[in-house]
């Protein structure tokens, strides 16, 4: 299997496992990421995820491959949902396994943290109320500036 | 002149109204284009953005070359 | 479902999954322990598990819920195989459910290490040199010693 | 003389050669009984033990009923 997907279809975790699964590998490892009914307060009816695919194909690969290296585990992969997804789907899924447990969960840590950080994916809010919107980062909106263009020329 | 083509996701893809678009442009780098483009669409603040030509991470003061295509990335909040 | 059992079916990730799901829960983070076809350099072709099962439900029930409430996550089960299982099969499950990840990473990292060191659990390895042997913990094997029959009286 | 259910598992299952007996014995706590029975079996050394009373975990110096139920629990090694 590719080290990193996008999907526009239902992710299949009882699959995707198997893809990984090995005879040398006591320990696997996996995170999921489920639609929320809320956030920030606010209750949210659905949602949908835009991807620039290209790009994060390329960015996902590396952060798998990344995790393989650094913490020695056997094999590694993530998919990503894009479109619509409603209360409860599955909205990303990372699987290690590895020998032992202590590189699988650190590599599956390692992979969630980097893809929510690293690749180009953006999740537009439904909210109860009839508002919506594209949500940015946490960690980069609270220091948000203007983009660049306006700082200076060169 | 240089023929560039921009991609647009997310809030930018709202806010300009199109998914794509080809331009001709004086920019010479990525920020004098965005600089262009945000005049033009108005875009909002979105906090720091990235930059992407020919679908890898770019400079924002590297020269932009006739054909290159640039996307530029809003914060992302992934999972 | 019951926060920790034993089984002596083959585990069902699928279906041990969907018991914790809840649309509060926006993380979930699994972890898996599979027969492995190697452990201390010998070659390992089958193993059998057995568990003093009434001591050991209590011990893993208290496990799971000092995770719950020591990491404050939503849902928290684990069951553990018991019998005899082929190279690849799935010997324990952890299942967390969180609204964030941190706190579901760390629950399922705890209870499969208490479960580890705490649950009477015995496995025995059948090498593909038709030896076999009960495994004991590499950590208390480390510092053997007589039981305490041997050391004192009152 | 009291009354003692004893289970075995694992390596003392097969060194006892049963998965559990049913003794008369004068030994006063788990400790005197398990030296009683390791007498008895030959139990090989396999590490700190603990011990379980009626099912729960128990104390190797504490007074043992009639009727109790005994198991002494070898290190254990899961998953």
């Amino acid at each position: 299997m590719k080290p990193f997907a996008f999907s526009a279809e239902p992710l299949q975790p009882a699959s995707l496992r198997r893809s990984l699964a090995d005879p040398r590998c006591g320990a696997f490892v996996s995170f999921e990421g489920w639609v929320r009914n809320h956030n920030d307060g606010r209750e949210v009816r659905a949602l949908e995820y835009e991807a620039y695919e290209q790009l994060g194909l390329k960015e996902g690969a590396r952060i798998v491959q990344e995790a393989i290296e650094r913490f020695g585990v056997d094999h590694a992969a993530c998919v990503h949902r894009v479109g619509a997804l409603a209360l409860g789907d599955l909205a990303v899924w990372v699987g290690v396994s590895s020998a032992h447990r202590d590189a699988a969960f650190a590599a599956c840590r390692y992979i969630i943290d980097e893809v929510k950080h690293r690749v180009p994916i953006w999740k537009k809010e439904h909210y109860a109320d009839g508002d919506s919107g594209w949500v940015n980062c946490e960690r980069c909106a609270s220091h948000a500036q203007p983009p660049p263009a306006r700082q200076a020329g060169r | 002149m240089r023929e560039i083509q921009v991609e647009y996701f997310a809030a930018l893809r709202e806010h300009a109204g199109c998914g794509r678009e080809r331009l001709r442009t004086a920019a010479r780098t990525p920020r004098e284009l965005f600089a262009e483009l945000s005049r033009r669409h108005g875009f909002p603040e979105l906090g720091p953005l990235k930059v992407a030509v020919n679908d890898e991470f770019g400079d924002w003061e590297a020269p932009l070359a006739d054909g290159d295509s640039v996307v530029f990335i809003p914060p992302v909040a992934g999972g």
